[in-house]
């Protein structure tokens, strides 16, 4: 958003701690599926990046002082690419785990939560018991799949109630679409969504939030060991933070609840260390 | 009194734009073998083909055995025959063809036993009894189980006379049986269509082997162009032709 | 004493073989991207076998009913009667000319479209059947009825490619004998045409395989999902796709000999042989 | 005056066929679902277009290239000569066994396991080229470079099928008049074989117009790609997959047009045209 | 002296496990009209097959025109020929199979011209006008535009006749030419071959036709099971042949 990235001022400090290939390059490249609202997805034109995230980018790049380039590529294409080299990260909501951290490097910069979202009248509340028993829907690929395995069926046999019914599909839409034509009763995506998919939805939709779901961190994914670009871009991350431009993206965004105040490298690690 | 095997009037065929037959007219009796002779072109192998519709005719009307081939008449209206009451007709004429026509994917045996246990429905054992010795009579005894490829061209004929004996016809046409025999085994092959025809089978054979046609037919029909110019007993159509034209062709053969 | 033409150009050409061959297996085994160890480690993990077994499942159950579906149209198609071979035409147009993605999510989404589906007699009669189109829809019948649609519609083709290689003569000689159209296309000319068909539907069902995978749209788990699903927690996609395509081959291999023996069964038959 | 058999199932024939086909058309225009003022309005959005364009542009591309290799691919797979035969198999094999995802991933990826290139003499000679694998392989080399060679292995078989068909005969005819194996591959059996080879390569190239969407993984926008990043936008899914439906149906109908011109361009010639 | 322009000697053939040649000893003299008789799957197609090498002898050598056949000697050593060089060779041997293979995609006259303009590469212009009159000689003149499939088999074959004679070869194979055509045209094709006997061209002639080779042959042989059981000219061999075996297969088929 050319708005908020006017404001942000290039600190040259900070330019030099990127490797000298970027910054002699002046770009980074960055891989993303922009089929993912509101982190990533395109705008009218179908060229256009937008989402929060591509905001993040702009500004942390201004920070930076280089162009952050995305380019849109599918979801089976962006590990892969990282580790070629043939991009130089890689961002689109995705969340950290200590099993990724050995194959790559997260720059932790936000948070996510899941939400489970559901036609009205359906008679599922925050109560989660009041999800046992019935069929689920989530897109594969995700954590939010673990979500429903590991902490909600779980926790319906805990109660002495029957597990919930999962199912997934291979896109966000086709998992909306599932809950529209009462395929599933509910469905488990990021909370941060909400806003898409109640403006997009033709029927009416509630978001509830159970207290048992868990809170997330998600980051930027860099080439393991590239800890120069990784420092650079925490560095960065840790600037736009301070000077108010986070905040003001995620405002914009209506996200400001998972803005993560402490950015860092790893952070699944260290908190199991 | 008996209806003639085959009666054809003004029979016409066109492919396209080419007149191929131009309205043939020709009387079979019963038992009788009748021999069709003439130049490469001249239309026989297509009319042989429309003895059981085969080929569909364009006009006139071509009976075997008193019916109508193809059509059913109700007044003055042709109603085109239903497939399977065709297919019914057809079954109890019997075709050889020029080229073979084997199935390649069977073997001998398997081709002659295929149409009498498929389409009369008969016991398999029986069939298949019969089949062996009809192949032995041929001279193919020893190679009931090769596939076609397997044989000569001489073989092969020889099966596809036998898979064409084998449905017990009530009318025989052959498009010139013997023309990859070798003459060794031609004689044996006119022999069997010799009994064929003493035990009462109808013939029609088109055929270059004049010796047989003299001996063996009781008509011999001369086409050329499309149309029977000449038609009558061998010993007078050989010896005494009519016509000019007959009388050309068979200067330069005989 | 005889000495065979081009034993030069044979000695080299198997030394370049070998040479070449063992050079790839020696990188293969060399390289660490590969990670054998990771790739190992998941090869019969439970979820991996599953899918395995739904992908298998579904290419035969697909592959078998397109068969028949190709093997009707391919008829249809070449009939001479119009309203035959105009539906044949418009099934082919339809099935071949809009991605599989789509008629999955159509089949499996049907409900979304037509919510109840009601079974009755024409003309305002007595109603048979009522219900959701949901419950009668399940992701296998879907997957199911998508797959083996769109297979029929590439089989007929193939079928009629090889009903066109059968010799005419073929046909006339089975007419001649009495036999129906059906029976003659039945014991004729398919049988013969089966040597012709085998190779591309080799190549179908060889695709199939790996077409199958586009199930995960309507929540069903093939082996690439399986994988996926693996790899998208991991992030180990390279060694986790080797997993995958390690097990494709296997399968690719079992239906290559398969394909051959038939092959070879038919052609110690036909003339076709040489 | 001459009757022809079966008037009357023709005419029940027709007239079902067009009380269906009528049925079928009012419920498409009928059902809001289909959401027709979307469909339009998405119709010709130039994203979708340009998603078109990279569509066609690489189904004909690797479709050509594709045919070539196959060419190549069934003739070795059918020589005498074991050095010959076993790498075509052994091509076959592989591009067949694995899903076109993983060949896609590997090739765009290629510099994940063989970061530099350097092509020199051997055995320590001078070198020619060293660079980044990266910089050689552009996003469309890979897609071609996959897309043809996976093409490539379906096709061989495809080609092998035709050729097959093709009477021993005319090859002893084209080798007695002194033609060579090449000659006689070239000038007599493949002409005849492609009456065969035709149809599924049909079916091929229909595919191929689907199959290109899998670019997507290594960052091209075809067709569907485009399609979906809209429908990720707007949620429209259904009426956003009608439009990429609707273009592949014009893609298919022109290719089935051209097809069914060459197919009876054979015909008039062929011996197999009854 | 000139070479004898075939000369077989002790060649073996097996399929498999059939030996269907069984050590053939023949010499075919410059210009001499050569006729191989026999009965049905004695191997005479074999045999031909061999002389231009489109089946490998297995045992023994065939030389045509002093060249060993699919073979170069040295010393002791048969090196197998590369193909191209095989190719030559067949390219001076012309061959009439008794099933035609006429290359189905082409017209009769692309039939004639293909092989002439893409192996010996001579100018199409020229190749065209000696084809057209090579059809015109074999009755063909008003069809050098039809597709085999628009023949009968007695103008396909005469179109195969005319494609072999395209090449000018120093040698012809004939296997059973006549077997698909009308007696007619038989004369026509007969001549042909005679005019070409009296220009000095050699033939192997595998015929049923008995007449023809009395009367043109210079040497006739008769073949079964895979032996050459009489040689001699057609004088001696149909009058006096020397062979109960001989005698046998004559008294069938004379
Ligand atoms: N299906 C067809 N389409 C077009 N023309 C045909 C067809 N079948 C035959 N003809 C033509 O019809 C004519 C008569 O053919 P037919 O095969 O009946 O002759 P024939 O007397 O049997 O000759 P032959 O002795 O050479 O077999 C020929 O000129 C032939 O080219
Ligand atoms: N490719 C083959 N494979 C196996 N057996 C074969 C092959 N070709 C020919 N034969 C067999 O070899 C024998 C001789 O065949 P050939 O064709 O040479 O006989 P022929 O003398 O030409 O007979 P005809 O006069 O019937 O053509 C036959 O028994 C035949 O079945
Ligand atoms: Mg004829
Ligand atoms: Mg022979």
């Amino acid at each position: 958003d050319e708005a908020i990235t006017a404001k942000v001022t290039t600190d040259p400090a900070l330019t030099a701690l990127l490797p000298a290939k970027i910054r002699d390059a002046g770009v980074i490249k960055a891989a993303t599926d922009a089929q993912h609202a509101p982190c990533d997805f395109l705008e009218e034109d179908n060229k256009t990046f937008t989402g929060w995230e591509e905001d993040y980018r702009q500004a942390l790049g201004k920070k930076l002082g280089v162009k952050i380039e995305p380019v849109s590529i599918a979801f089976d294409g962006l590990i892969p690419g990282v580790q070629s080299g043939r991009y130089d990260m890689a961002m689109q909501c995705i969340s950290d785990s200590v099993e990724r951290e050995k194959i790559v490097d997260f720059v932790d910069v936000s948070l996510s939560t899941n939400g489970i979202y559901l036609l009205a009248g359906s008679g599922v509340t925050a109560d989660p018991k009041t999800l046992c028993g019935k069929k689920s829907g989530n897109q594969s690929g995700t954590t939010y799949g673990q979500t429903i395995s590991n902490i909600l069926s779980p926790y319906c046999v805990e109660q002495g109630l029957k597990p919930i019914e999962k199912m997934e599909f291979n896109s966000q839409d086709a998992t909306i679409l599932a809950l529209l034509s009462g395929r599933v009763d509910f469905l488990v995506n990021d909370a941060s969504s909400a806003k898409y998919i109640r403006e997009a939805s033709k029927k009416p939709l509630e978001i509830v939030i159970p207290d048992i779901l868990p809170r997330w961190i998600n980051g930027i994914v860099v080439q393991k060991g590239n800890d120069e670009l990784a420092n650079a871009l925490l560095a960065g991350a840790k600037a736009i933070l301070a000077d108010g431009t986070y905040d003001e993206i995620m405002k914009k965004w209506d996200l400001q609840p998972i803005i993560l105040r402490e950015p860092g490298i790893n952070l699944k690690t260290k908190a199991a260390e | 009194m008996t209806a003639p095997m085959v009666s054809a009037r003004q029979v016409g065929k066109t492919f396209g734009t080419l007149e191929v037959l131009k309205g043939i007219d020709l009387t079979v009796e019963q038992g009788e073998v009748f021999c069709l002779i003439g130049p490469s072109g001249s239309g026989k192998s297509t009319f042989l083909r429309c003895i059981n519709h085969l080929e569909k005719v364009d006009s006139g009307t071509l009976r075997v055995d008193g019916d109508l081939i193809g059509y059913r008449q109700e007044g003055h209206k042709l109603y085109e025959l239903h497939e399977r009451d065709i297919a019914v007709q057809r079954a109890q004429i019997g075709m050889v063809f020029q080229r073979f026509n084997l199935f390649s994917h069977m073997t001998a045996l398997q081709n002659v036993c295929e149409a009498p246990v498929s389409v009369q429905r008969r016991p398999a054992a029986e069939v298949r009894e019969e089949a062996v010795s009809l192949l032995q009579r041929v001279g193919l005894g020893n190679r009931i189980n090769a596939y076609p490829h397997q044989l000569s061209g001489g073989q092969q004929q020889r099966v596809a006379i036998a898979r064409a004996l084998a449905m017990k016809p009530k009318l025989m046409l052959f498009d010139e049986p013997t023309s990859a025999l070798d003459p060794e085994l031609v004689g044996e092959v006119l022999d069997v269509m010799r009994q064929l025809a003493q035990a009462g089978m109808t013939m029609v054979v088109v055929t270059h082997e004049m010796r047989f046609a003299e001996e063996v037919a009781d008509k011999v029909a001369f086409m050329d162009g499309g149309r029977v110019v000449e038609c009558s007993a061998p010993s007078v159509l050989f010896r005494d032709p009519r016509q000019e034209r007959t009388r050309e062709f068979l200067a330069r053969i005989l | 004493m005889v000495i065979p033409a081009q034993r030069m150009t044979d000695r080299i050409g198997m030394a370049l073989m070998c040479i070449v061959g063992l050079g790839i297996v020696a990188e293969l085994i060399r390289n660490p991207n590969f990670e054998w160890g990771v790739v190992f480690s998941y090869l019969f993990e439970p979820a991996v076998l599953w899918g395995m077994g739904l992908t298998l499942w579904l290419t035969i159950a697909s592959m078998a009913i397109g068969l028949v579906l190709g093997v009707i149209f391919a008829v249809m198609r070449m009939s001479a009667r119009t309203w035959l071979r105009v539906p044949a035409l418009l099934y082919l147009w339809l099935f071949r000319g809009t991605p599989l993605l789509v008629q999955l999510i159509f089949w499996y989404n049907l409900a979304f479209l037509y919510p109840d589906l009601r079974i009755g007699l024409p003309f305002g009669g007595a109603t048979l059947y009522e219900g959701s189109v949901n419950d009668l829809i399940t992701p296998y019948s879907a997957a199911l009825l998508g797959l083996a649609l769109n297979e029929g519609a590439y089989m007929a083709e193939i079928v009629r490619s090889g009903i066109m290689s059968v010799d005419h003569g073929q046909q006339d000689a089975g007419r001649a004998l009495g036999m129906t159209r059906r029976k003659v296309l039945l014991r004729v000319v398919l049988p013969q045409a089966l040597r012709i068909i085998i190779p591309p539907t080799g190549n179908q069902t060889i695709g199939m395989l790996k077409t199958t995978s586009l199930v995960s749209v309507i929540a069903l788990y093939d082996l690439l999902y399986a994988v996926q699903t693996i790899a998208s927690r991991t992030f180990q996609t390279i060694p986790m796709l080797i997993v995958a395509s390690l097990w494709y081959l296997v399968l690719t291999s079992i239906l290559s000999v398969i394909q051959s023996r038939i092959e070879a069964h038919f052609n110690a038959k036909s003339s076709g042989a040489h």
